[in-house]
């Protein structure tokens, strides 16, 4: 009985075909530097290539979810709503990495 | 159905109620929602990745391998060390495969029925193109190499099976299986979803509604997806 | 009962007698009791269902050489298609029991000279039978539900419930044909909130009156982080039971004071703020000190650097009994691995490692009162967690995830006897994580004694390696031929 | 399937499902109205429950009499319950799916199944469900999910048998007991159909609440049930996957030889393949991360309707309205970090040890001022001690003696000697147990005239709520003591070791509690079924309240308001407004000066 209210967003940039090919380019690149990355430190194994790595994908998913998923254009509590509860996620990641190395001085 | 009709011009507070406060339909806030629980469904996966890799840490003798020494093949180039180049291949197919959903998503909000219907077929072949890469992939990967593993008996292994790898502990083929395997999952069933969506744009389905919200929908799993791939990228390949 | 259990004493020394009278056979009847308390008595006893089914007679039923075939390796055997065999696992509900490959058949046949001795003094004697462990047999024969019950008065009381409920219904449409009520419900469920509060309270002060002495936290602890971990506790039970004093009263209380009347009106007080933010601070500051007390008792005792010197002792845990391995005068365990686990072998222990000469396996725990002692534990199959109320000890065993504890016993099974003025008082380990059917008879007694006792108790068990030297090697050499 | 003809369109776009012929399946079966669904909801999870209820009373029997023969046993068990004795496998079994059945089935999908589908659309002011079709797939999840279980009820070996917490290896390893062969395996897929059931459910929820409120229902002017409803429904959103993913390894290593949750496992105990390299505790990790919200799950909406029926009954506002939302949320966010209490002694990390105190400790914050803001409600009210109300009362009453042990059990240390006894076993049956049931049987004594048009008997109520609240203390407040003395939970019997047969008296007397309070449930029982049918009409706002469900005419409509959906003007605790003649303001009541909604809403905006 409630209709499908087909909602006006706040409006997508006129020239979203340019920004997507740009979004585009952006993760190329990222990617390729990812990949550099990777063969540049080979043999080299520390916290912060995997930091850089991580922090590389956020940027990717950044621009995926901020562009490709429209979520930088939604109303501002879409984005809360999605973006906070990924804390208990990352709680629980960071407890888990803890306990996995605990883990390994137990064994 | 007509106080909303009435009402959705008049100037209320966002949390009022008598309309959405995100300004979408409750369609798409569904698909949102959905996409964060599968979310947490992907991050337990990866919860269990995490914790038994580093539970590994001091492991002298069975280390976890390097990924540089596991994925290292391309079809065609046989015997080439390539470590990491198909699967960011791959990669590439998939963020291709974005570009050309949300290139359709913005063919229907011109509600430009050829165009849409383009890109979708795109998006379908990459789909399909990402999941014959994965086929290779795992069939390389389930084959293994010529030099194997000697075990305690002397015997040599080869590949990978659930119970066992050349390439190091169980659990390493055991977590390659199951994060990529449930990540395939999502793909197949992205692909078939798409399928069905194409095959409504082109009998004009969407046309005939007025809007073409549903492709919209789909995007967002298909987006969803790529999403998880660069995070299954990021923790099973680089780091 | 007394005089009960002399008649079962002195007949148990008469059938003794007979039974010495036999020579040689006793011998092997005790090696036989020995054996059965170490192995058997998780699963089986003479007279009950257990796990496994009553052992009494059972040599009248089978030859022995099924038996010793049956205890060796029950699970082949079936599949040997042995109709006896099916049978025994079919009745039994296809529980598989575990197979005592180790035993030799002289083990075995002491083991069926044993139960045929308590079967024929069954079952009168069966609660002075020599089963060591902890477990003691209840002495009480079964008996039948219907016999309890006294039907006639059952009955009485239904009719009663009937009456009473007749009655009030009636009264009920009484008051609907006269427009008005007949009973007063909220009178009387404000006076019922009211009398359950004081009954309730009353109720509350007489359990504490009377069970708290049976609990283990009223008595002594008997290791030397016991003292905080009490003294925590009484923290904890005097902030909660204030909380719990005040917020009941106050709840039922009110129930029974505010019951609705038409003369009142309710009192429209929707906020304050002021009271909000004294209730929050309250709890806040009363947590604060549970916390900041709470994590140093923990710390405390989970820190795994307090003592260097302490001894070492493996607690491990298999479905469903525990051992424990002395690491001998080295004070080191050797190596383990579970691939190793096997026929003499049930901790898997590396008998090749230098660490392992001196290591010792028991079926009891023996600490020496005052001496540092790290437990070890590991598990064979599931998890167990290795309980010792009276120490306010626990740790799970998990397989393949060593874990430990670190205690100091400080009272010995003999003071804590005179404490608790019981003189069959004895320490015990428990499991306490659900592993199985025989989960809650998976206990071994713990003996905190003097280092003298100790000693002289550890010189009496055989060591590991040595005793099995031979057997060890004929299994290298079988691995090897194959 | 007969579902897909009913529903003409794919995706939850059913515009005008309010429409087609109505014919007796469409109407009780294969139902997409909210409130139909809510019943169904309801009348399974009370078989379920009974169903869980007979299993305790069994095994109560066995843990006070362990040496009494009951010949019925075997009638109703067959060979598990041979010559009268029950069989300790079965004993095991028993305990693992009385667990599973209260804790999933009756408890979350009974409970905020039942009052998510009925209050939400109605206490909100919506037509149905954002998507009704979810609406009713979830609850064929549900019930299929609960066919599965009672099924595995009858397989070879017995149903699962690990506890509800099915730890791995004893899960894992099929050979380890006999219920973990087929028995646990049905287990898994009946918790996996669970989990689908309860996430549609859960987006359906969540949507409705955020985009479907009626004008004027501002956040700040639902109901606290609604709130309660809406943060059970996130919970279980973010929680459940991960018992999903922790399922699906699960199901991998039994079935597939794979070794994540298992190490350092010979051969010939898992299967034939050495297992190696997994970890028990990460199990344990990934249940708990859903296993404590759970604990919220349950506990949330019976607080939700508690604080709704208070409000109502006690004639007065729920005092603190925003320190309740603020408390829900709280309790919300703290679910998440704090799963680690319940693994203290398993080996893990003394450090997240800490961690985990310091998260568990603060939860009782909110939880005290929940509890004064109750009894702040009641000060100087006006109580109708209806059977709700009293349920209400009794659940605040268990929400303090349970939650007030949590304060022992939260603390790493002194959960050490604790862990696993029967402290925790009155522990949680108090605060989750006894306190949920209450707030589920005062939410249906509450809303019944709303759901079936008629209303209970309220002797018979009085009855109920009495024998069930004193049995229900009767039965666990003695565990505690029991748990201090270190009687372990999950035994048997406690016959094994001396000191614990001080405690035969204490059990018998436990039972003989267990069994007068399932015979109070009877009673129960043939009220609710006999006031389906019987009982007296109901009015169409039978306790005077302020909510918009009342609003609503008695009989059904599929649309929920016959005319346009009702404006909300106000929140719904104006009880006893000063001013006012009568002492309740319903919610779509304008205040004065406020006749137009488009006028209310622009003098908002001027805020």
């Amino acid at each position: 009985m409630h209709i499908e209210e087909h909602l006006e967003h706040t409006e997508p940039p006129k020239d979203m075909k340019k920004q997507i090919w740009k979004t585009f380019w952006i993760l190329f690149a990222l990617t390729v530097v990812d990949i550099a990355v990777y063969f540049q430190l080979m043999e080299y194994h520390s916290g912060y290539k995997n930091a850089l790595f991580i922090i590389l994908g956020v940027v990717k998913a950044y621009f995926i979810v901020g562009i490709f998923m429209h979520m930088k254009f939604e109303k501002k509590w879409l984005p809360y709503l999605i973006i906070v509860p990924m804390i208990f996620v990352m709680y629980l990641i960071t407890l888990m990495v803890i306990e996995g190395n605990y883990t390994s001085f137990l064994r | 159905m007509s106080e909303t009709t009435t009402l959705t011009n008049v100037k209320t507070g966002t949390w009022g109620g008598g309309k959405s406060p995100f300004s979408i339909s409750y369609g798409k806030l569904m698909m949102w929602i959905f996409l964060l629980s599968d979310a947490f469904t992907f991050s337990s996966l990866l919860v269990a990745y995490g914790f038994i890799r580093h539970s590994y840490a001091s492991n002298l003798v069975t280390p976890w391998p390097s990924p540089d020494h596991v994925f290292n093949h391309f079809p065609f180039l046989h015997g080439v060390h390539l470590p990491l180049m198909f699967v960011s291949l791959m990669t590439f197919i998939l963020i291709f495969s974005s570009v050309t959903m949300v290139l359709a998503v913005e063919a229907g909000h011109r509600m430009a029925k050829k165009e849409v219907g383009m890109y979708m077929f795109l998006t379908i072949l990459g789909g399909i193109g990402f999941l014959s890469c994965q086929a290779w992939e795992w069939t390389q990967f389930i084959t293994g190499t010529h030099e194997g593993r000697m075990l305690a008996d002397g015997s040599i292994f080869h590949g990978a099976n659930l119970q066992m790898n050349q390439y190091g502990p169980t659990p390493f083929g055991d977590l390659f299986f199951i994060v990529t395997g449930f990540h395939g999952f999502h793909v197949l069933s992205g692909v078939v979803i798409n399928i069905i969506i194409y095959l409504n744009v082109l009998g004009g389905t969407y046309e005939k509604r007025g809007h073409y919200e549903m492709v919209e929908k789909v995007g967002l799993y298909w987006h969803f997806v790529d999403l998880v791939w660069v995070f299954v990228f990021t923790f099973y390949y680089l780091i | 009962m007394k005089i009960l259990n002399r008649i079962q004493k002195t007949s148990f020394i008469f059938a003794t007698l007979i039974v010495l009278s036999l020579g040689s056979f006793a011998q092997t009847a005790d090696e036989g009791a020995k054996l059965f308390s170490a192995n058997c008595t998780s699963c089986h006893s003479i007279n009950e269902k257990i796990v496994g089914p009553p052992l009494k007679n059972v040599h009248k039923k089978y030859d022995e050489a099924w038996i010793i075939k049956w205890v060796k390796n029950s699970q082949e055997f079936i599949k040997s298609g042995d109709a006896k065999a099916v049978k025994v696992y079919e009745e039994n509900n296809k529980i598989p029991m575990t197979s005592f490959a180790t035993f030799t058949d002289l083990q075995v046949k002491s083991i069926i000279a044993y139960v045929k001795a308590e079967s024929e003094k069954a079952p009168v004697a069966s609660a002075a039978s020599a089963s060591s462990n902890v477990a003691t047999d209840s002495e009480t024969e079964t008996t039948d539900l219907s016999d309890c019950i006294n039907w006639l008065m059952v009955v009485s009381f239904l009719l009663l419930i009937i009456v009473i409920g007749l009655m009030i219904s009636i009264l009920e449409k009484l008051g609907d044909i006269k427009g008005k009520p007949s009973i007063n419900w909220i009178r009387i469920n404000g006076f019922l909130l009211l009398a359950f509060l004081i009954l309730g309270m009353a109720a509350v002060v007489w359990e504490f009156y009377y069970h708290t002495k049976l609990t283990v936290n009223a008595q002594t602890p008997a290791s030397a982080h016991g003292v905080i971990y009490d003294s925590m506790f009484n923290i904890t039970l005097v902030l909660t039971g204030i909380m719990f004093v005040v917020t009941q009263v106050l709840l039922f209380w009110y129930g029974y004071r505010y019951k609705h009347s038409d003369t009142r009106k309710a009192l429209y007080y929707p906020d304050n703020h002021k009271l909000e933010f004294i209730w929050t601070i309250i709890p806040a500051v009363v947590l604060t000190v549970l916390v900041v007390r709470g994590l140093q008792t923990w710390s405390a005792i989970t820190d795994r650097n307090q003592n260097d010197k302490a001894q070492v002792i493996e607690v491990f845990g298999y479905q469903f009994d525990w051992k424990m391995r002395y690491a001998g005068a080295d004070n080191k365990l050797g190596a383990h691995d579970f691939r190793k686990m096997g026929v003499w072998n049930e901790l898997g222990v590396d008998p090749n490692d230098s660490a392992s000469k001196d290591d010792i396996v028991t079926s009891e725990l023996h600490l020496k009162v005052g001496q540092p002692v790290v437990l070890k534990f590991r598990a064979k199959d599931v998890i167990h967690s290795a309980y010792l109320p009276h120490f306010r000890v626990q740790m799970n065993v998990v397989p393949g995830l060593p874990t430990q504890f670190i205690f100091t016993p400080t009272v010995t099974t003999n003071q804590m006897r005179e404490i608790m003025k019981n003189p069959t008082f004895d320490y015990v380990l428990l499991c306490n994580k659900i592993c199985g059917s025989a989960h809650y008879r998976m206990n071994r007694k713990v003996i905190v004694e003097s280092a003298e006792d100790y000693y002289k108790w550890l010189s009496t068990q055989p060591k590991l390696v040595a005793e099995n030297t031979a057997t060890a090697e004929s299994d290298s050499k079988a691995l090897a031929t194959k | 399937m007969s579902n897909q003809n009913l529903n003409q369109d794919n995706h939850g776009h059913s515009d005008d499902h309010g429409h087609h012929k109505e014919t007796f399946i469409s109407k009780y079966v294969f139902s997409m109205d909210h409130k139909m669904i809510a019943k169904q909801f309801l009348i399974t999870g009370i078989i379920m429950g009974t169903l869980g209820m007979a299993m305790s009373m069994i095994f109560r029997l066995q843990l006070a009499f362990p040496d009494m023969k009951f010949p019925f046993f075997e009638g109703i068990m067959g060979h598990w319950g041979k010559d009268g004795k029950l069989d300790p496998n079965f004993y095991l079994a028993l305990i693992t799916i009385h667990g599973t059945i209260m804790v999933f089935y009756v408890l979350t999908a009974g409970l905020s199944g039942t009052f998510s589908n009925l209050l939400i659309p109605l206490q909100v002011g919506a037509r149905d469900m954002a998507s009704p079709f979810l609406n009713m797939l979830s609850y064929w999840f549900f019930f299929l999910s609960s066919c599965v279980l009672v099924s595995s009820l009858f397989v070879d070996g017995g149903p699962a048998s690990a506890g509800w917490t099915i730890y791995p290896p004893l899960s894992a390893l099929p050979k380890a007991i006999p219920g973990s062969g087929t028995g646990m395996t049905l287990w898994l897929v009946a918790i996996i159909l669970f989990i689908a059931s309860a996430l549609l459910g859960g987006v359906n929820y969540i949507t409705t609440v955020l985009n479907m409120r009626t004008l004027g229902m501002k956040m700040t002017r639902l109901p606290l049930t609604i709130w309660a409803f809406l943060v059970t429904a996130v919970l279980g959103l973010l929680s459940f996957p991960v018992l999903l993913g922790a399922g699906l390894l699960l199901i991998f290593d039994r079935s597939f030889g794979t070794s994540f949750y298992l190490a350092d496992i010979p051969a010939d105990m898992a299967g034939g393949i050495e297992r190696v390299g997994g970890s028990p505790i990460l199990f344990q990790h990934l249940f708990w991360f859903l296993g404590h919200p759970e604990v919220y799950i349950i506990l949330l909406p019976a607080l939700g309707i508690t604080s709704e029926v208070i409000a109502t009954n006690s004639r007065k506002p729920i005092f603190g309205y925003r320190a309740m939302i603020g408390s829900i949320l709280a309790i919300a966010v703290l679910s998440f970090i704090v799963w680690g209490h319940h693994m203290f002694i398993t080996g893990m990390n003394p450090f997240l040890g800490s961690v985990f105190v310091l998260g568990t400790l603060i939860i009782a914050v909110p939880s005290a001022v929940k509890t004064f803001n109750y009894i702040a409600t009641l000060w100087k009210g006006n109580l109708q001690l209806t059977p709700a109300m009293l349920f209400a009362i009794g659940l605040v009453s268990f929400f303090i003696s349970g939650g007030l042990t949590g304060l022992f059990l939260g603390n790493a240390a002194l959960d050490i000697n604790l862990h696993d006894t029967y402290f925790v076993v009155a522990h949680f049956h108090i605060v989750m147990g006894s306190a949920a049931i209450f707030g589920m049987m005062s939410g249906i004594y509450h809303w019944f005239p709303k759901m079936f048009g008629r209303m209970m008997n309220k002797s018979l109520g009085y009855a109920h709520f009495w024998l069930t609240f004193i049995s229900a203390y009767c039965v666990f407040f003695p565990m505690h003591f029991m748990g201090l003395a270190g009687v372990p939970r999950r035994y048997y019997a406690n016959t094994a070791y001396d000191q614990f047969s001080t405690f035969v008296d204490m059990n018998v007397f436990i039972t003989i509690a267990a069994l007068i309070g399932g015979a109070a449930q009877l009673l129960f029982l043939f009220n609710f079924f006999y006031s389906i049918r019987k009982g007296k009409k109901a009015t169409q706002n039978p306790w005077n309240s302020n909510t918009l469900e009342w609003t609503a005419p008695v009989k059904h409509l599929h649309g929920n308001w016959p005319g346009d959906i009702p404006h909300v003007y106000r929140w719904p605790y104006d009880y006893s407004k000063p001013g006012s003649e009568v002492d309740f303001i319903p919610q779509n009541i304008p205040e004065e000066g406020q006749t137009d909604p488009l006028q209310e809403m622009a003098s908002q905006h001027n805020h």
